[in-house]
């Protein structure tokens, strides 16, 4: 479990580049933060009002008036500002943060994605997931590619509530790499470790093969 | 044209059952907690609370639950409270989700004189049933309606005897929006400075959205999940 | 002339009271600033980007960053505030301003105002005129009865394009103060030197006496 | 990620014909006159150019007018410009006129992912005209679009590498909306500190908006109107 989590997040890692404006979702896509290396430069955004998320602060540090998004204490880098709730979400619907990364449910061959609410289980919202899908200039999705019971996660039509439709870029698994485009869901990266016979066999997508596909055996 | 109160009770005192309350704060971030402890003791009902959150079971809006005080919840995110859950489920307590962009964006609306807009936000989604829909540029949009409420309960760091705020850190979230949309807008704050101590370029809240301000003693400001590093 | 503007400037103070947060256009509305009393504490604002407008400055302290709707030199009273123009519009769309006095060149008897264009006359265009008209709390009309050539402003209808359609509250003129309420435009007040006789041959509006007419003559 | 530039003839030199330009300012106050002017160096012509007014006929997009770069301007006031209407009535020039109030939220929209929203700005005048008219709660509004542009000048007091910025006055005006609105965004500033160095609570506009940062010197900052009483 922790190594399909550690490819995941090393591989989602790649789509971060320098001088990018990013947002991680709640959950495992905290977890890249900090996974980036020093000489890439990205501002990090917390969509409760902050450009610029540091590191956990130091015992006894934390600072109440100091939160992310999912109500972890943190601190703040050189050059990050505070602003807020309208003026964030203008930041991320007007499409000036470069990449969501967002942890899915399901993710559908349409690039749908679920990822808020499974119907019967307790409400909880969905925050500020259906404006990142839509307003990102790129949406990443992480998740593991079956769930606990073995059932692929990536579906030829999602089952539960969506999130957003048509609003996925880029899939990342523990088994592979999908990018959505001009309407074709097609497998570009096979994870370390899995095979091209896997991925077919615990996706239940259609999706196209791309001819440059890597990790290919 | 001083508009500091010397007790909470007083400003809560004109809040009357039925009404409709927007809230800033985020999780528990920012929230007027003395205000929200002053609408608890008012025993005032039948609320259509505004706010991201609903506080957690035993601090912030959650109390409210307790009380039974809020009939209605517009919200983003309700995930940290079981007695929401509980209140829900019984048919006590309406919920409309909304998504938290949209939220803040309805208040802004509402406070700045627009009844509606449209937002990429929820197409396709169940968010966007019985909406108006409309297709700009070639992409959908839903249509999405502006928020005011009766009162605005804010949480700022700094205020003059005008109602002019400033606050700190991610502690502002929803308090501006909120601050403009509260028809009688009710400021809750850490530190009364007098009037023209405040610099006019730092000002995040502007006195005319306020009609009431507080200065709070002792802000417990409760961390909800307290994340740190080995030092 | 002097007399007329006097009677129209000292009338229209009356309406500015303790507390009140006030917009004054550009123009002869802006003579009342000077005019309120030190008792009377109200916030001028200036659609540009200012809550708390002062007195000008002395000679040789203007400061280019800090100026008024009307492009002139100004000073801030303490308590004042900055913002830009869309929180400034939302302050005047959202109904936060208390009041507005601005100038006209027509005011219909459905109370619609023109004050921004003559046809054929060069373009200036409307600032900020339609959007405190359709915004702010109360709206006040402040202009001579009649224009160089003796005919009536005080209109059946406009013919000029206007600025708000049903936007006037009240109008006051150096003749006489009228109230518009419930489709109804009504002479509520005669001014100094005038007489009804001469506030009905200079109107070409219909409109009704209230029964509290003070000066009557 | 430093985004100085060290001159602004580089940051212009991306600008083509024909392109859409929002700019900052109100009157002559808290314009991008360094840019303003290296943009007439460059010649690039039929330019629309959104901005509050049009400048003075020698100051300011004034300047553009001479020149001719500008097709059409989209304004709320420009009775300061003599050239301005001169250009206007010989057909050489477009003109859109729109309400101050309608601009600034109009730019706002357009940098937030707003396609429209409704306003009871204009409505039974000449601007409401062919466009959508709705009813909500009793009272008409009409639909008004989002703006953008190619481009957007922005004059700031302070800003650091980043691109956080930050205004003095009412210099602020347009500025934040025309950052927020331009695909590309330009500022110059009078004072460029190091990052880190600016209060991360007294940032007008976050660096996320901004693309090149440009320190100017020897600002001219002419005054439209200089109104002084006697000392």
């Amino acid at each position: 479990m922790a190594g399909k989590r550690h490819f995941i997040l090393e591989r989602a890692l790649k789509e971060i580049k320098d001088g990018m404006n990013v947002n991680l979702g709640i959950g495992m896509p905290t977890l890249i933060a900090d996974r980036i290396p020093e000489d890439v430069h990205v501002m990090l955004q917390s969509e409760n009002g902050l450009l610029g998320i540091g590191a956990y602060p130091k015992e006894g540090e934390a600072d109440p008036d100091l939160i992310n998004a999912g109500k972890e204490t943190v601190t703040v880098v050189p050059g990050a500002s505070y602003f807020d709730s309208a003026e964030s979400f203008a930041m991320i619907r007007g499409g000036h943060i470069d990449l969501a990364i967002l942890g899915g449910m399901e993710v559908s061959e349409e690039g749908d994605l679920a990822n808020w609410m499974i119907p019967g289980k307790m409400i909880k919202g969905m925050g500020g997931a259906m404006d990142l899908v839509q307003g990102a200039g790129r949406t990443i999705v992480i998740m593991d590619h079956v769930n606990k019971h073995g059932e692929s996660k990536v579906k030829k039509r999602c089952s539960l509530p969506l999130t957003g439709q048509g609003v996925v870029d880029c899939l990342i698994t523990d088994l592979a790499v999908f990018q959505f485009k001009d309407d074709e869901m097609r497998l570009v990266e096979i994870q370390p470790g899995a095979t091209l016979h896997e991925v077919q066999n615990k996706t239940e997508a259609d999706f196209l093969i791309d001819d440059g596909l890597t990790s290919y055996q | 044209m001083s508009k500091v109160i010397s007790s909470v009770e007083d400003a809560v005192s004109e809040i009357h059952d039925g009404a409709t309350l927007i809230a800033g704060g985020f999780g528990l971030c920012g929230i007027p907690e003395k205000l929200i402890l002053a609408l608890r003791e008012s025993g005032v009902k039948n609320l259509t609370v505004v706010s991201n959150n609903c506080g957690v079971d035993d601090w912030g809006l959650g109390l409210l639950l307790k009380t039974k005080q809020i009939k209605k919840m517009i919200a983003s995110y309700v995930g940290e409270n079981k007695l929401f859950e509980q209140q829900y489920l019984n048919g006590e307590l309406e919920v409309e989700l909304v998504p938290q962009g949209t939220l803040a964006e309805r208040l802004r609306a509402g406070g700045a004189g627009i009844p509606a807009f449209y937002t990429a936000t929820g197409v396709g989604t169940d968010i966007a049933r019985g909406k108006e829909h409309k297709v700009f540029n070639g992409r959908t949009y839903i249509m999405e309606k502006g928020i005011t409420g009766d009162f605005a309960f804010v949480k700022a760091w700094k205020a003059d005897p005008y109602g002019n705020l400033i606050y700190r850190k991610t502690a502002r979230n929803f308090n501006p929006v909120a601050a403009r949309a509260g028809k009688t807008t009710i400021a809750e704050v850490e530190q009364l400075v007098g009037i023209g101590e405040l610099d006019p370029d730092r000002i995040h809240t502007p006195g005319v959205y306020v009609r009431y301000v507080f200065e709070g003693k002792n802000y417990e400001k409760r961390i909800e999940k307290l994340t740190t590093v080995k030092a």
